[in-house]
């Protein structure tokens, strides 16, 4: 289980890999989530995401160890950026491996519906006029109770 | 009771300051929230809508009615928008 | 939408590198999913997987196809090996990209489903002692009910 | 009509042949089965349980009871176990 915040940009592709070496052999199924700050139609020129240093790991990882009582989890990986990005840059990802794929996307999924509205991270996006908190979606916050 | 208050996103830009300490008798978050927001006007604006906070105590998720305890941070924060 | 058959091992960094940058802009999530040869405990000692050339190809293609119409993806991948594998080799790979995690996610779990049991694989396993044609498991089955 | 009919898995090691040209009269899957199973011990073994047991016509999943029409290929396999 790894939780890391960070300003700096992660190698998505390198994670992945480092993720699935480290799991072979104990698990069968590795699912990896990435998300990237969408251009809204070419009208975004950049994001700004606050956190809550302290607090925003400790929610992370409150989140993983719930996961890790869920599910049969060989191991887990969440990375979240903070501070400015463009267009296009990768803002967080989560990785998890587990014995067969049911649990590891039913983990992956529940790492990300807990983080996007429980982990202490605020999105401002600036257009080239003005920019705005990004408001929280009443679908995210109704995507927890499934779990 | 000093108290290190936080404040985040569009709380921390209508209050104005990213941290604060604060002295108080208060007993709840609810309380709290009463105190400052009779202070000053910003504070009032901050916290006029509870509905589109939420609120830390000690860096875990809490709600108004809280009691403060032995707290020693208080965080204020609209819903989070991470992932 | 890509789908790719083959003997020789594959980069799954590499691939989810590559596909996370071409989904850059479009879409703001991005989901894979790798499958690994699990070892049984130490008990296995290798695994041959069998297809039937041009079934699958087709097989996949269409599954795919059926992905792009269900849910709004930006790009799909599949990849799958054929032929004899080792416990902690790669054994395939999905990847989907679509404008919201919802959608990444349920595609990449669909793509899954109908590969497992609608795409012309067969795995043999072997042990020091034997080896044998892995059953399909009436889970797997179940599985496809949901969409 | 002559089809092209394979076999696959533990079908294939059953009878013995990955493929092999057939000359049939067979108008379904099922008639094919019959005529198969009738020439050799082998045949008879490898579909003694249909329900183990999926057809392909043209590289198409298809059923027993799926008439043969101009078919090319027919190909037999146990249930699939990709992924």
């Amino acid at each position: 289980m790894t939780v890391r915040v960070q300003a700096e940009p992660f190698d998505y592709g390198a994670e992945c890999d480092g993720f699935a070496q480290r799991a072979q052999g104990a698990a069968g199924a590795v699912v990896t989530f990435c998300g990237i700050v969408r251009d809204n139609d070419g009208t975004l020129t950049g994001m700004d995401i606050e956190h809550y240093p302290g607090m925003t790991e400790r929610a992370l990882t409150a989140i993983e160890a719930e996961a890790q009582t869920r599910w049969a989890l060989a191991d887990s990986l969440i990375i979240h950026r903070h501070g400015p990005l463009r267009p296009g840059e990768m803002i967080m990802m989560v990785a998890t491996a587990a014995r067969h794929r049911a649990d590891a996307f039913a983990a992956a999924e529940f790492l990300m519906d807990y983080l996007k509205s429980r982990a202490p991270f605020w999105k401002k996006e600036f257009t080239a006029k003005d920019s705005d908190w990004v408001a929280a979606r009443a679908e995210d916050e109704d995507a927890l109770r499934r779990w | 009771m000093t108290l290190t208050v936080l404040y985040f996103a569009w709380v921390r830009e209508r209050i104005g300051v990213p941290r604060e300490n604060v002295t108080t008798t208060a007993e709840t978050v609810r309380d709290l929230i009463a105190e400052l927001s009779a202070r000053e006007e910003r504070y009032a604006l901050a916290f006029s809508d509870l509905a589109s906070l939420r609120v830390a105590i000690d860096q875990e998720l809490s709600d108004f009615d809280a009691p403060l305890g032995s707290a020693r941070e208080v965080a204020f924060f609209p819903p989070m928008t991470g992932g």
